[in-house]
């Protein structure tokens, strides 16, 4: 097991009252799995995220990540948000160097590891733009770039295309399934979008809100390229849709 | 085009504002050395150019509000990032600071001589003054509204202090400290004349203190046009600046000046 | 070559500086009115002897500040309203008067519908400060005309303000140093109603005030200072005063030929008897109750 | 909780500060008549209270602050909205406006004195003067950013003129209207001092002046206090004011204070 | 034919340029039908909305809604968007008589008016509550009340579910749905999400970019409610899909 987390609570003061956002959350995860953590919003999904990359602690519960208990951030698993977080005030190029600027490697080195990943996704002609000149698409594109040029062993997303329509969507979901293809990574991926989910996960984590509790997981064994409106993805889907109660 | 027609716009508005001032001055009927026309300024005007004499308070003036104002804005924004920083140390400063915002620079006259003599100090002293509390106190809200994303992102590629105040919170928080810097000029400049007031024997400040007291309303007038012509052009000279910054960071234009 | 070179430009400099050290600079402070002459012709005097004393001027807008700059020895003297230099004395300040800056030159300016002091009941009347000969010479006046203080508003203007306020009715009259009552006769907008020796015979107003510090750490030059300054006051007939006037102060011609007809310069020394007339006053008209005495403020070599 | 903590810091701020002072007092050595300490300044506190007239000097400022910025507030907004919603207009007047606005009102005196005499009046005008700019300038702005789909509805709904102004963008620009009495309330406090110079013969910065004019230093600090402390009073006042207005909007809360 | 579009184009200057964004557009409209128009970002839907709105000219063509040409905005027809247009500074209940305030009713009468479409769209407990204190949904809900309030004939919505989570974007998808049902209205609907416009449209009108064109008008001849992993359903998401080269 990669990834295991062991009754895993959490507790958020809020004034007078403690709300518990997750309650009893354990999930062992492979390496090289595509895991998607499925809910409405509010359950809880983003503080998982936040606790697996060390950006919050567990109330109760213990996060092993490899053997080692996780306490702070680190480049070794890199979170990639909704809104890119990319810095405004960098070109693509510069931001796609931030995570290799604390590591020791010559400057040359870094540029050619940065155009590396630019070409992975596709912006070689973009990387002196900076994040405002682009598309949302293209800016999601340059978040993953400088996640992958630290070579993380584990890349966290929460909600990444949410921001985008829904062509677009598409479209960077058969990115990032060829990304992990390439580059073998073990994703979590966050989303409210059943179909995104379907046609993206190894399994799917179903939560349940008010506390967050894992309501269901799903396999979905289907091969990739998966086929959108092939039966078993939408027998998968259907599944899901009734675990929402929608029709 | 743009350009032409903007210019013609200034040239009307100025046309109607010197037309309001004569009728005024008609109508109000007093003696023109009390209150002079556009004529009588226009020919202070000619006269203080051509005896040459105003370039150097010009340039007395643009030297002391530089050193002051640019003194200002390095110590607040250094010091707007530290107490941004440790918000701790800045509630416990934050009562002094906000008694001491309130108070004119002109009551502090008496102390600013004790302490800085007279000449270009205190004037510059003044104009510190004035500049300083706008910019602190922009930069230790901008601090304090950096988008914690960024703060995730600093986290998770192992950035340390003091790369995360240099890489990350200043360029987070410099639109907001731009607009500081801008309303600290405003402010500052306003208080070029009262920094002038104190034993200065050049300067624009001290152009409108001793035209006072010569009676010489004309040439008060025109050295409050040439005040108000610099402060015109150092406002859009920073504006220019503040624009640029909101298009590198990817900010919205703001609505169409 | 090299060495010509380096040698002239060697020697030019410590010529000017050899000339320049052994020269003793006292600042004054001091406001743009007459009264202030003869601080400009005594710096005239030393430029035109090439003395070793030199005379830095520094022009203040108002009497606060250059009192600011007084009393924390960031000038070395000044010429000052001598009631005003007394009320410092008295909060402490280390300051002594030398000389006076004139005598006589003050005139009550009130508005051409005014023709007695009675006529300025319910009005108001401005003053340049209350430590000063022109509110002796407001209380003088209405002192002989028997009209009580509290029977019109006084107030207390910036003197640059006073012609445009009596011109736009604001006020009745004033009472202030000059060139600014010549400026309303000039204008038109008021007439003198009295000339201050009319009311106070031998009136004195303003004087050359120094700090104790420089009194104290240039004993040798201070006696040579203040000759010169009387000298200079004896030298200011009619005509010179005009010629200084008119090169030290930025006001029109017109209201400096007005204003020079009502003021003299000749023997500028502090006589002990014209100090305690000034002293009496002061204590009548609730200045200040217990003002510096004479020993203790006037300057004797 | 909350109130007690804030209580505290403030209190050990003033002391740190009262530290400071006294420590400033007695390294530089000066006569204290040029720089008093805060036992002399508390005195001199005890003393003005004592006898009652700062009551009455505290009520005339703030009567005549109350008069100049209301009436600034009024005018500006009244017409910021109309320039601002006749933007061709505007574009006539911008140019005289900003070469107006950075001219100290301390230059105008002259003028002001002969305008509008002594006594209340100037002290209102130039407070007026100093508030009115900054509100005009951002309700101009805020009406060139009202967002356009407020315009929409207003029009899908048949709602007409004048009610568009007063029902639609009013309300819409009315957070950013508040900014801008926000920053006008702690510029025009400045020039109170400057205000009262001209005439007034009661007033905190009649004060001020007569403090410098009978070289009371410690008249002079204890009056510094004094404005400071209302100062922050009034802007204490004002940031709740903007607060709700912006949590009624729904704008988000600004960063911690 | 209720609503008549014939040669509809729409240019923008840009600087020197001409931008052609609506290109030859003819269609027409029946009284109650729901119509979706769907395309990738930039391919001009806002603007044929506005257009039909009256909140902006055509360069050419015409458009006539019930006969009469469309020249300004009316309360007859309208519009819904993304980000509800609701007034801050009014509460619930005021916000929906807005559209009343202008026409000669009274006090009660409005206020009545006002309550039953509250009541309709279920937030009877909000009246009195300020928009910042709802849910994003619940916006949109009085956005919709606001419309209704006012009688249209015609509802014009731009992506008005595109700001709320899929879970919560389903379920208001079955409101308006309920709605059209009960208040019989024609609704012009813009998206970019496929399954969206299949589940909720009669017809859907199929836009290609660059300059905006039709590129295809589908019928959805499904009976409501749709079943979302229903074959026929499927069926014709995989059409949409196809013709956008997705799989
Ligand atoms: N720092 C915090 N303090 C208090 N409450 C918090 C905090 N962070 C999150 N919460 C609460 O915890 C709950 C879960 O939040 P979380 O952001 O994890 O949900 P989510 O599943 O990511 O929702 P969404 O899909 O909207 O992003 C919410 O009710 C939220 O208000
Ligand atoms: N006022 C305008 N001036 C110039 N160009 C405009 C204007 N409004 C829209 N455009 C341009 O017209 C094109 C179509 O815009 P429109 O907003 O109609 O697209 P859309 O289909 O609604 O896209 P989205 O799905 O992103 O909302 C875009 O390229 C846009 O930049
Ligand atoms: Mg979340
Ligand atoms: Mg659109």
């Amino acid at each position: 097991m990669y990834i295991d987390i062991q009754g895993l609570t959490k507790k958020f003061k809020r004034g007078e009252q403690t709300l518990m956002v997750l309650d009893n959350i354990s999930l062992t995860i492979n390496q090289g799995e595509f895991i998607c953590l499925l809910g409405p919003s509010g359950c809880g999904k983003t503080t998982l995220l936040n606790i697996l990359a060390g950006f919050e602690n567990a109330s109760e519960g213990s996060v092993l990540i490899d053997g080692e208990v996780v306490s702070t951030p680190t480049s070794r698993y890199v979170t990639i948000f909704q809104n890119y977080g990319l810095l405004p005030w960098r070109n693509v190029r510069h931001n796609v160097e931030l995570g290799l600027e604390g590591k020791k490697i010559s400057k040359s080195k870094r540029k050619e590891i940065a155009e590396k990943y630019i070409c992975l996704v596709g912006l070689d002609k973009f990387a002196n733009s900076n994040p405002a000149q682009l598309s949302g698409g293209m800016q999601q594109r340059v978040a993953i770039a400088r996640a992958l040029a630290v070579s993380p062993d584990i890349i966290f997303m929460d909600e990444p295309f949410g921001a985008l329509d829904a062509m677009t969507r598409m479209k960077m979901q058969d990115e990032i399934l060829e990304i992990k293809r390439s580059q073998n990574k073990t994703i979590i991926f966050v989303t409210h979008d059943i179909d995104e989910a379907v046609y993206l996960a190894d399994r799917i984590i179903v939560f349940s809100p008010n506390p967050g509790r894992i309501k269901e997981i799903i396999q979905v064994q289907l091969k990739f390229p998966r086929d959108r409106n092939g039966y078993d993805f939408i027998r998968i889907r259907d599944k899901v849709f009734s675990l929402f109660d929608i029709h | 085009m743009k350009y032409i027609h903007s210019i013609k716009r200034i040239f009307i508005s100025g046309t109607l504002f010197i037309a309001l001032w004569q009728i005024i001055c008609w109508t109000t009927d007093f003696n023109p050395s009390l209150l002079p026309g556009p004529v009588r300024v226009w020919y202070a005007l000619i006269q203080m150019f051509g005896e040459g004499n105003i370039l150097n308070d010009i340039q007395d003036s643009m030297y002391r509000f530089a050193i002051g104002y640019l003194l200002a804005a390095l110590s607040a924004i250094i010091l707007g990032l530290t107490l941004g920083w440790f918000k701790e140390i800045f509630a416990y400063i934050n009562p002094i600071v906000q008694l001491l915002r309130p108070i004119s620079p002109i009551a502090w006259m008496p102390f600013i001589v004790l302490l800085f003599g007279i000449g270009d100090v205190p004037a510059i002293v003044i104009i510190f003054i004035s500049a300083f509390f706008p910019i602190l106190l922009s930069t230790i809200s901008a601090v304090g509204n950096v988008d914690k994303m960024y703060l995730k992102v600093a986290d998770n590629f192992d950035i340390k202090q003091p790369y995360v105040l240099t890489k990350i919170i200043f360029p987070a928080t410099f639109p907001q400290i731009a607009n500081g810097l801008h309303i600290a000029l405003g402010s500052s400049w306003i208080f070029l004349v009262a920094g002038e007031m104190v034993g200065s024997q050049t300067g624009l400040g001290y152009l409108i203190i001793d035209a006072r007291n010569n009676l010489r309303t004309d040439i008060l007038l025109a050295t409050i046009i040439i005040i108000g012509v610099i402060g015109l052009f150092l406002d859009t000279l920073i504006s220019q600046f503040e624009k640029q910054i909101y298009t590198r960071w990817g900010y919205e234009r703001e609505g169409k000046k | 070559a090299n060495n010509i070179v380096i040698s002239q430009g060697t020697d030019v400099p410590t010529q000017e500086v050899k000339n320049t050290s052994e020269k003793k600079t006292i600042k004054i402070a001091y406001l743009p009115i007459t009264h202030a002459l003869p601080v400009f012709r005594e710096k005239e005097l030393f430029e035109k002897e090439s003395s070793n004393i030199e005379i830095e001027l520094i022009k203040y807008g108002s009497w606060p500040e250059l009192l600011d700059a007084l009393n924390t020895n960031r000038v070395d003297g000044a010429s000052v309203l001598i009631e005003l230099a007394m009320k410092s004395k008295e909060e402490g300040n280390d300051i002594k008067a030398v000389a006076l800056g004139h005598h006589d030159g003050n005139v009550i300016i009130v508005s051409n519908d005014i023709s007695s002091p009675e006529d300025l009941k319910g009005k108001k009347f401005a003053i340049p400060h209350r430590q000063s000969s022109h509110n002796i010479l407001l209380n003088e006046m209405l002192n002989q005309a028997g009209i009580s203080l509290r029977e019109l508003e006084i107030v207390e203007l910036a003197p640059p303000e006073m012609p445009s306020a009596l011109a736009s009715g604001q006020i009745a009259g004033y009472c202030v140093a000059e060139p600014f009552g010549a400026k309303a006769v000039d204008l038109g907008v008021g007439k003198v109603l009295y000339d201050s020796t009319d009311l106070w015979r031998d009136s004195i107003c303003c004087a050359l005030v120094m700090t104790d510090k420089f009194l104290n750490e240039n004993s040798d030059t201070v006696n040579q200072f203040i000759a010169s300054y009387k000298e200079a006051g004896n030298q200011l007939n009619n005509e010179e005063a005009e010629k200084i006037s008119k090169e030290y102060l930025g006001q029109e011609k017109d209201v400096l030929d007005i204003s020079l007809k009502w003021i003299s310069y000749n023997d500028l020394d502090i006589t002990e008897e014209t100090y305690s007339a000034l002293i009496d006053k002061v204590k009548k008209y609730g200045l200040s109750d217990n003002p510096p005495s004479f020993e203790e403020f006037v300057y004797k070599p």
